[in-house]
Protein backbone atom coordinates (compact mmCIF):
# COMPACT_ATOMS: atom_id res chain seq x y z
CA UNK A 1 0.00 0.00 0.00
CA UNK A 2 1.34 3.62 -0.79
CA UNK A 3 -0.01 6.77 -0.42
CA UNK A 4 -1.85 7.04 -3.58
CA UNK A 5 -3.74 3.78 -3.09
CA UNK A 6 -5.32 1.73 -0.51
CA UNK A 7 -5.29 -2.29 -0.58
CA UNK A 8 -8.90 -4.02 -0.42
CA UNK A 9 -9.61 -7.91 0.45
CA UNK A 10 -11.72 -9.28 -1.68
CA UNK A 11 -13.21 -12.81 -0.88
CA UNK A 12 -15.75 -14.69 -4.08
CA UNK A 13 -18.54 -17.21 -3.22
CA UNK A 14 -20.25 -19.98 -4.74
CA UNK A 15 -19.93 -20.48 -8.43
CA UNK A 16 -17.91 -16.72 -8.38
CA UNK A 17 -15.00 -18.53 -7.29
CA UNK A 18 -14.88 -20.62 -9.91
CA UNK A 19 -15.30 -18.25 -12.66
CA UNK A 20 -12.24 -16.47 -11.03
CA UNK A 21 -10.64 -19.71 -10.36
CA UNK A 22 -9.53 -18.38 -6.98
CA UNK A 23 -10.85 -17.73 -3.36
CA UNK A 24 -10.10 -14.19 -3.19
CA UNK A 25 -7.09 -11.62 -3.36
CA UNK A 26 -6.21 -8.02 -2.82
CA UNK A 27 -6.81 -5.21 -5.24
CA UNK A 28 -5.29 -2.13 -5.11
CA UNK A 29 -7.84 1.54 -4.86
CA UNK A 30 -7.46 4.79 -4.56
CA UNK A 31 -8.16 6.81 -1.34
CA UNK A 32 -11.03 7.70 -1.74
CA UNK A 33 -12.49 4.66 -4.40
CA UNK A 34 -15.96 3.13 -4.36
CA UNK A 35 -17.25 -0.51 -4.59
CA UNK A 36 -17.76 1.17 -8.30
CA UNK A 37 -13.98 1.63 -8.61
CA UNK A 38 -13.14 -1.96 -6.79
CA UNK A 39 -15.01 -3.90 -9.45
CA UNK A 40 -13.44 -2.23 -12.09
CA UNK A 41 -10.26 -3.64 -10.81
CA UNK A 42 -11.42 -6.89 -9.90
CA UNK A 43 -13.43 -7.13 -13.73
CA UNK A 44 -9.78 -6.26 -15.18
CA UNK A 45 -8.41 -8.67 -13.39
CA UNK A 46 -10.96 -11.93 -13.78
CA UNK A 47 -12.63 -11.14 -17.05
CA UNK A 48 -14.73 -14.39 -16.51
CA UNK A 49 -16.32 -12.57 -13.84
CA UNK A 50 -16.88 -9.24 -15.93
CA UNK A 51 -19.99 -10.56 -17.49
CA UNK A 52 -21.74 -10.86 -13.79
CA UNK A 53 -21.34 -7.62 -12.70
CA UNK A 54 -25.46 -6.75 -13.21
CA UNK A 55 -26.63 -9.95 -11.05
CA UNK A 56 -23.63 -9.50 -8.49
CA UNK A 57 -24.12 -9.11 -4.76
CA UNK A 58 -21.16 -6.66 -2.67
CA UNK A 59 -20.77 -7.21 0.93
CA UNK A 60 -18.13 -5.03 2.94
CA UNK A 61 -17.67 -7.03 6.15
CA UNK A 62 -21.36 -8.84 6.71
CA UNK A 63 -23.57 -5.94 5.55
CA UNK A 64 -24.72 -5.25 1.68
CA UNK A 65 -22.69 -2.57 -0.07
CA UNK A 66 -23.81 -0.37 -2.30
CA UNK A 67 -21.77 0.96 -5.67
CA UNK A 68 -21.56 4.40 -4.76
CA UNK A 69 -20.27 3.75 -1.40
CA UNK A 70 -16.61 5.12 -0.91
CA UNK A 71 -14.05 1.91 0.86
CA UNK A 72 -12.06 2.42 3.73
CA UNK A 73 -8.93 1.19 4.36
CA UNK A 74 -8.85 -2.33 5.33
CA UNK A 75 -12.33 -2.78 4.30
CA UNK A 76 -13.08 -6.52 3.55
CA UNK A 77 -15.23 -7.00 0.58
CA UNK A 78 -17.29 -10.04 -1.01
CA UNK A 79 -18.42 -10.37 -4.19
CA UNK A 80 -21.63 -13.47 -4.67
CA UNK A 81 -24.04 -14.49 -6.69
CA UNK A 82 -27.66 -13.83 -6.61
CA UNK A 83 -28.34 -16.20 -2.92
CA UNK A 84 -30.71 -19.14 -3.03
CA UNK A 85 -31.03 -20.35 0.27
CA UNK A 86 -33.87 -22.62 2.12
CA UNK B 1 -38.29 -10.83 21.18
CA UNK B 2 -36.82 -13.84 21.59
CA UNK B 3 -34.74 -15.10 18.42
CA UNK B 4 -31.93 -17.63 17.83
CA UNK B 5 -30.60 -18.71 14.59
CA UNK B 6 -28.21 -21.96 13.65
CA UNK B 7 -26.01 -22.66 11.16
CA UNK B 8 -25.27 -26.43 10.71
CA UNK B 9 -24.02 -28.92 8.81
CA UNK B 10 -26.22 -31.88 11.03
CA UNK B 11 -29.03 -32.55 10.27
CA UNK B 12 -32.27 -30.98 11.46
CA UNK B 13 -33.78 -32.78 14.53
CA UNK B 14 -37.41 -31.31 14.34
CA UNK B 15 -38.67 -33.43 16.80
CA UNK B 16 -36.22 -32.56 19.19
CA UNK B 17 -36.55 -28.60 18.10
CA UNK B 18 -40.48 -29.42 18.69
CA UNK B 19 -39.87 -31.11 22.02
CA UNK B 20 -37.88 -27.88 22.90
CA UNK B 21 -40.19 -24.96 21.91
CA UNK B 22 -41.37 -22.90 25.14
CA UNK B 23 -44.67 -21.14 24.39
CA UNK B 24 -45.51 -18.07 27.35
CA UNK B 25 -48.70 -18.15 28.42
CA UNK B 26 -50.22 -15.37 26.27
CA UNK B 27 -48.51 -16.45 22.93
CA UNK B 28 -51.27 -18.59 20.81
CA UNK B 29 -49.74 -19.35 17.44
CA UNK B 30 -46.85 -21.02 16.74
CA UNK B 31 -46.09 -21.96 13.36
CA UNK B 32 -43.05 -24.09 11.71
CA UNK B 33 -41.61 -24.15 8.32
CA UNK B 34 -39.91 -27.15 7.56
CA UNK B 35 -38.17 -27.11 3.85
CA UNK B 36 -37.41 -30.04 2.33
CA UNK B 37 -34.72 -31.43 -0.29
CA UNK B 38 -36.96 -32.44 -3.34
CA UNK B 39 -35.57 -35.37 -5.57
CA UNK B 40 -35.95 -33.85 -8.92
CA UNK B 41 -35.20 -30.24 -10.14
CA UNK B 42 -36.57 -28.87 -13.29
CA UNK B 43 -37.77 -32.63 -13.90
CA UNK B 44 -34.42 -33.75 -13.47
CA UNK B 45 -33.40 -36.43 -11.17
CA UNK B 46 -31.34 -35.20 -7.87
CA UNK B 47 -29.10 -36.58 -5.43
CA UNK B 48 -28.89 -33.70 -3.15
CA UNK B 49 -27.97 -30.30 -2.91
CA UNK B 50 -24.71 -28.41 -1.37
CA UNK B 51 -25.50 -26.06 0.44
CA UNK B 52 -22.78 -22.85 1.18
CA UNK B 53 -22.73 -20.21 3.51
CA UNK B 54 -21.06 -17.35 4.04
CA UNK B 55 -21.79 -17.64 7.52
CA UNK B 56 -20.54 -14.44 9.50
CA UNK B 57 -23.06 -12.71 7.38
CA UNK B 58 -25.62 -15.09 7.22
CA UNK B 59 -26.12 -14.85 10.38
CA UNK B 60 -26.03 -11.50 10.16
CA UNK B 61 -28.46 -10.92 7.64
CA UNK B 62 -30.79 -13.44 9.12
CA UNK B 63 -30.68 -10.90 12.81
CA UNK B 64 -31.55 -7.71 10.44
CA UNK B 65 -34.44 -10.47 9.00
CA UNK B 66 -35.67 -11.25 12.72
CA UNK B 67 -35.93 -7.73 13.54
CA UNK B 68 -37.60 -6.28 10.41
CA UNK B 69 -39.98 -9.33 11.27
CA UNK B 70 -40.57 -8.11 15.03
CA UNK B 71 -41.46 -4.30 13.71
CA UNK B 72 -44.11 -5.60 11.49
CA UNK B 73 -45.77 -7.98 13.57
CA UNK B 74 -46.32 -8.85 17.18
CA UNK B 75 -43.94 -11.86 17.77
CA UNK B 76 -42.74 -13.84 20.57
CA UNK B 77 -39.48 -15.29 19.19
CA UNK B 78 -38.65 -16.25 16.15
CA UNK B 79 -36.47 -19.86 15.74
CA UNK B 80 -34.03 -20.14 12.43
CA UNK B 81 -32.33 -23.19 11.68
CA UNK B 82 -30.27 -23.84 8.46
CA UNK B 83 -28.44 -26.71 7.21
CA UNK B 84 -25.08 -25.75 4.77
CA UNK B 85 -22.81 -28.73 3.02
CA UNK B 86 -24.50 -31.84 1.43
CA UNK B 87 -28.16 -32.15 1.94
CA UNK B 88 -30.31 -35.27 0.74
CA UNK B 89 -33.53 -35.16 -1.24
CA UNK B 90 -35.80 -36.03 1.63
CA UNK B 91 -33.87 -34.28 4.23
CA UNK B 92 -34.73 -30.99 5.94
CA UNK B 93 -32.36 -27.73 4.59
CA UNK B 94 -34.27 -25.26 6.53
CA UNK B 95 -36.62 -24.45 9.33
CA UNK B 96 -38.37 -21.98 10.90
CA UNK B 97 -40.16 -21.53 13.96
CA UNK B 98 -42.43 -18.16 14.45
CA UNK B 99 -44.42 -17.85 17.99
CA UNK B 100 -47.01 -15.11 17.95
CA UNK B 101 -50.39 -14.45 19.99
CA UNK B 102 -52.11 -14.80 16.77
CA UNK B 103 -52.16 -17.58 13.99
CA UNK B 104 -52.25 -14.51 11.00
CA UNK B 105 -49.52 -12.51 12.23
CA UNK B 106 -47.10 -15.76 12.77
CA UNK B 107 -48.30 -17.32 9.46
CA UNK B 108 -47.50 -14.14 7.09
CA UNK B 109 -44.41 -13.07 9.55
CA UNK B 110 -43.30 -17.25 8.67
CA UNK B 111 -43.80 -16.61 4.78
CA UNK B 112 -42.11 -13.15 4.74
CA UNK B 113 -38.83 -14.56 6.77
CA UNK B 114 -38.63 -17.35 4.10
CA UNK B 115 -39.11 -14.86 1.33
CA UNK B 116 -36.66 -12.13 2.79
CA UNK B 117 -33.96 -15.39 3.35
CA UNK B 118 -34.04 -16.08 -0.13
CA UNK B 119 -33.50 -12.64 -1.68
CA UNK B 120 -30.83 -11.30 1.17
CA UNK B 121 -29.43 -14.14 3.08
CA UNK B 122 -26.11 -15.56 1.65
CA UNK B 123 -26.43 -18.86 1.68
CA UNK B 124 -26.25 -20.73 -2.22
CA UNK B 125 -26.68 -24.18 -3.21
CA UNK B 126 -25.12 -26.31 -5.84
CA UNK B 127 -27.28 -29.94 -7.45
CA UNK B 128 -25.86 -32.90 -7.09
CA UNK B 129 -27.57 -34.58 -9.88
CA UNK B 130 -28.44 -38.38 -10.25
CA UNK B 131 -25.48 -40.18 -12.65
CA UNK B 132 -26.93 -40.89 -15.89
CA UNK B 133 -26.50 -44.33 -16.57
CA UNK B 134 -24.41 -45.22 -19.81
CA UNK B 135 -26.45 -47.31 -22.06
CA UNK C 1 -53.99 -36.28 -1.17
CA UNK C 2 -53.53 -38.24 2.04
CA UNK C 3 -55.31 -36.73 5.01
CA UNK C 4 -55.93 -37.33 8.90
CA UNK C 5 -58.55 -36.25 10.91
CA UNK C 6 -58.45 -36.65 14.76
CA UNK C 7 -60.68 -35.38 17.76
CA UNK C 8 -59.28 -36.26 20.89
CA UNK C 9 -59.38 -35.82 24.49
CA UNK C 10 -55.55 -36.38 25.22
CA UNK C 11 -53.06 -34.12 24.91
CA UNK C 12 -51.80 -33.27 21.17
CA UNK C 13 -48.11 -34.88 21.38
CA UNK C 14 -46.47 -32.46 19.02
CA UNK C 15 -42.85 -34.28 18.92
CA UNK C 16 -44.45 -37.72 18.10
CA UNK C 17 -46.33 -35.83 15.43
CA UNK C 18 -43.46 -34.36 14.18
CA UNK C 19 -41.39 -37.49 14.15
CA UNK C 20 -44.48 -39.40 12.69
CA UNK C 21 -44.43 -37.37 9.44
CA UNK C 22 -43.96 -38.80 5.93
CA UNK C 23 -42.97 -36.45 3.14
CA UNK C 24 -42.40 -37.74 -0.22
CA UNK C 25 -39.71 -36.66 -2.09
CA UNK C 26 -41.28 -34.41 -4.43
CA UNK C 27 -42.88 -32.35 -1.77
CA UNK C 28 -40.89 -29.63 -0.49
CA UNK C 29 -42.59 -27.29 2.02
CA UNK C 30 -44.30 -28.90 5.62
CA UNK C 31 -46.09 -25.80 7.61
CA UNK C 32 -47.06 -26.84 11.10
CA UNK C 33 -49.55 -24.68 13.48
CA UNK C 34 -50.28 -25.03 17.14
CA UNK C 35 -52.55 -23.28 18.36
CA UNK C 36 -52.25 -22.80 22.19
CA UNK C 37 -55.12 -22.05 24.92
CA UNK C 38 -53.43 -18.41 26.26
CA UNK C 39 -53.67 -17.35 29.76
CA UNK C 40 -55.93 -14.42 29.19
CA UNK C 41 -58.92 -13.51 27.42
CA UNK C 42 -60.09 -10.39 27.52
CA UNK C 43 -57.64 -9.27 30.38
CA UNK C 44 -59.36 -11.47 31.98
CA UNK C 45 -57.06 -14.86 33.53
CA UNK C 46 -57.76 -18.07 32.11
CA UNK C 47 -57.36 -21.37 33.76
CA UNK C 48 -58.44 -23.70 30.71
CA UNK C 49 -60.93 -23.50 27.83
CA UNK C 50 -63.28 -26.70 27.65
CA UNK C 51 -63.94 -27.89 24.47
CA UNK C 52 -67.46 -29.21 22.81
CA UNK C 53 -67.30 -31.10 19.75
CA UNK C 54 -69.90 -32.75 17.97
CA UNK C 55 -68.38 -35.49 17.01
CA UNK C 56 -69.28 -37.23 13.63
CA UNK C 57 -70.37 -33.48 11.53
CA UNK C 58 -66.77 -31.74 12.83
CA UNK C 59 -64.79 -35.12 11.21
CA UNK C 60 -67.33 -34.41 7.95
CA UNK C 61 -66.84 -30.82 7.98
CA UNK C 62 -63.14 -31.10 8.62
CA UNK C 63 -62.95 -33.51 5.59
CA UNK C 64 -65.46 -30.93 3.47
CA UNK C 65 -62.45 -28.22 4.20
CA UNK C 66 -59.61 -30.51 3.42
CA UNK C 67 -60.73 -31.60 0.12
CA UNK C 68 -61.75 -27.69 -1.34
CA UNK C 69 -58.27 -26.96 0.15
CA UNK C 70 -57.45 -29.48 -2.22
CA UNK C 71 -59.12 -28.60 -4.67
CA UNK C 72 -57.26 -24.65 -3.91
CA UNK C 73 -53.82 -25.83 -3.78
CA UNK C 74 -51.45 -28.67 -4.76
CA UNK C 75 -51.22 -30.55 -1.46
CA UNK C 76 -49.89 -33.60 -1.05
CA UNK C 77 -50.87 -33.88 2.96
CA UNK C 78 -53.47 -32.40 5.64
CA UNK C 79 -53.12 -33.79 8.90
CA UNK C 80 -55.42 -32.17 12.03
CA UNK C 81 -55.87 -33.01 15.42
CA UNK C 82 -58.21 -31.44 17.61
CA UNK C 83 -58.51 -31.46 21.73
CA UNK C 84 -61.69 -31.93 23.22
CA UNK C 85 -62.69 -31.49 27.03
CA UNK C 86 -60.48 -29.42 28.99
CA UNK C 87 -57.70 -27.71 27.74
CA UNK C 88 -55.64 -25.98 29.69
CA UNK C 89 -53.90 -22.71 29.62
CA UNK C 90 -50.64 -23.11 27.49
CA UNK C 91 -51.51 -26.73 26.13
CA UNK C 92 -52.40 -27.10 22.62
CA UNK C 93 -55.75 -27.23 21.85
CA UNK C 94 -55.70 -27.50 17.33
CA UNK C 95 -52.06 -28.93 15.02
CA UNK C 96 -52.43 -28.61 11.62
CA UNK C 97 -50.02 -30.24 9.09
CA UNK C 98 -49.78 -29.25 5.63
CA UNK C 99 -47.09 -30.80 3.53
CA UNK C 100 -46.81 -29.31 -0.55
CA UNK C 101 -44.35 -28.99 -2.89
CA UNK C 102 -44.09 -25.49 -2.53
CA UNK C 103 -44.53 -22.89 0.70
CA UNK C 104 -46.85 -20.42 -0.49
CA UNK C 105 -49.23 -22.94 -1.23
CA UNK C 106 -48.63 -24.44 2.27
CA UNK C 107 -48.93 -21.34 4.12
CA UNK C 108 -51.93 -20.39 1.89
CA UNK C 109 -54.14 -23.01 2.72
CA UNK C 110 -53.17 -23.68 6.61
CA UNK C 111 -54.33 -20.20 6.75
CA UNK C 112 -57.20 -20.94 5.36
CA UNK C 113 -57.81 -24.21 6.72
CA UNK C 114 -57.73 -22.83 10.05
CA UNK C 115 -60.06 -19.81 9.11
CA UNK C 116 -63.09 -21.98 7.48
CA UNK C 117 -62.71 -24.26 10.41
CA UNK C 118 -63.33 -21.37 12.89
CA UNK C 119 -66.61 -20.79 10.38
CA UNK C 120 -67.80 -24.34 10.10
CA UNK C 121 -66.69 -27.13 12.36
CA UNK C 122 -68.77 -27.67 15.34
CA UNK C 123 -67.03 -27.44 18.37
CA UNK C 124 -67.34 -24.25 21.22
CA UNK C 125 -65.37 -23.85 23.64
CA UNK C 126 -66.21 -22.33 27.47
CA UNK C 127 -63.90 -20.40 29.16
CA UNK C 128 -62.88 -21.43 32.69
CA UNK C 129 -61.98 -18.35 34.48
CA UNK C 130 -59.02 -17.99 37.37
CA UNK C 131 -61.12 -18.01 40.48
CA UNK C 132 -61.23 -14.58 42.08
CA UNK C 133 -60.20 -14.21 46.03
CA UNK C 134 -62.02 -12.75 48.35
CA UNK C 135 -61.71 -9.92 49.59
CA UNK D 1 -96.13 -39.78 13.87
CA UNK D 2 -99.63 -39.52 12.34
CA UNK D 3 -100.74 -38.92 8.59
CA UNK D 4 -100.41 -34.79 9.26
CA UNK D 5 -97.61 -34.62 10.90
CA UNK D 6 -93.87 -36.29 10.78
CA UNK D 7 -91.63 -36.41 13.87
CA UNK D 8 -88.26 -34.81 14.08
CA UNK D 9 -85.77 -35.32 16.38
CA UNK D 10 -83.75 -32.08 17.61
CA UNK D 11 -80.33 -31.85 19.30
CA UNK D 12 -79.23 -28.47 20.97
CA UNK D 13 -75.36 -28.05 21.62
CA UNK D 14 -73.10 -25.96 23.13
CA UNK D 15 -74.99 -23.10 25.18
CA UNK D 16 -78.31 -23.73 23.21
CA UNK D 17 -78.94 -26.71 25.40
CA UNK D 18 -78.37 -24.92 29.01
CA UNK D 19 -80.77 -21.83 27.54
CA UNK D 20 -83.37 -24.78 26.72
CA UNK D 21 -82.58 -26.89 29.82
CA UNK D 22 -82.77 -29.98 27.59
CA UNK D 23 -80.63 -31.86 24.88
CA UNK D 24 -83.13 -31.73 22.27
CA UNK D 25 -86.47 -33.55 21.68
CA UNK D 26 -88.66 -34.75 19.06
CA UNK D 27 -90.93 -32.04 17.69
CA UNK D 28 -93.88 -32.20 14.70
CA UNK D 29 -94.02 -30.77 11.19
CA UNK D 30 -96.46 -31.47 8.84
CA UNK D 31 -95.38 -33.59 5.68
CA UNK D 32 -93.27 -31.35 3.45
CA UNK D 33 -92.39 -29.17 6.46
CA UNK D 34 -89.13 -26.94 6.35
CA UNK D 35 -86.31 -26.10 8.84
CA UNK D 36 -88.08 -22.83 9.01
CA UNK D 37 -90.97 -24.62 10.43
CA UNK D 38 -89.47 -27.06 12.56
CA UNK D 39 -87.70 -23.84 14.01
CA UNK D 40 -90.70 -22.24 14.69
CA UNK D 41 -91.90 -25.33 16.97
CA UNK D 42 -88.57 -25.29 18.70
CA UNK D 43 -89.10 -21.53 19.44
CA UNK D 44 -92.74 -22.26 20.42
CA UNK D 45 -91.27 -24.92 23.28
CA UNK D 46 -88.31 -23.43 24.17
CA UNK D 47 -88.76 -19.33 24.06
CA UNK D 48 -85.47 -18.89 25.57
CA UNK D 49 -83.98 -19.91 22.32
CA UNK D 50 -85.96 -17.73 20.60
CA UNK D 51 -83.97 -15.11 20.36
CA UNK D 52 -80.91 -16.95 19.07
CA UNK D 53 -82.61 -18.02 15.93
CA UNK D 54 -80.55 -15.11 13.88
CA UNK D 55 -77.28 -16.68 14.68
CA UNK D 56 -78.14 -20.47 15.20
CA UNK D 57 -76.85 -22.64 12.74
CA UNK D 58 -78.85 -25.76 11.62
CA UNK D 59 -77.81 -29.22 10.58
CA UNK D 60 -79.61 -31.97 9.05
CA UNK D 61 -77.26 -34.99 9.78
CA UNK D 62 -73.71 -34.11 9.63
CA UNK D 63 -74.80 -31.20 6.99
CA UNK D 64 -75.46 -27.60 7.68
CA UNK D 65 -79.28 -26.86 6.34
CA UNK D 66 -80.40 -23.90 4.90
CA UNK D 67 -83.94 -22.84 6.15
CA UNK D 68 -85.89 -23.82 2.89
CA UNK D 69 -84.46 -26.73 3.55
CA UNK D 70 -87.72 -29.39 3.39
CA UNK D 71 -87.45 -32.25 6.01
CA UNK D 72 -87.61 -35.40 5.52
CA UNK D 73 -89.20 -38.24 8.26
CA UNK D 74 -86.28 -39.90 10.57
CA UNK D 75 -83.69 -36.69 10.22
CA UNK D 76 -81.87 -35.60 12.61
CA UNK D 77 -81.36 -31.98 13.08
CA UNK D 78 -79.27 -30.40 15.09
CA UNK D 79 -79.16 -27.04 16.30
CA UNK D 80 -76.08 -25.09 17.74
CA UNK D 81 -74.64 -21.42 18.33
CA UNK D 82 -71.86 -19.84 15.74
CA UNK D 83 -68.63 -22.61 16.19
CA UNK D 84 -65.06 -21.29 18.12
CA UNK D 85 -63.09 -24.19 17.22
CA UNK D 86 -59.29 -23.51 17.43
Amino acid sequence: MNRESMTITVQFWSYFRELAGIHGGDFEVVPGGTVSDLLDAVSLRHPDLAPMRPCALVAVGVEYAFPEQVLQPGDEVSLFPPVQGG
Amino acid sequence: MKRSILLTADPIDEPALTAGRSVSATAGAVVCFTGCVRNREAERPLVALEYEAFPAMAIRQFERLLVQAEERWPLESVDVVHRTGLVRAGEASVWIRVVSSHRAEALAACGWILDEMKRVVPIWKRPIWEPVANP
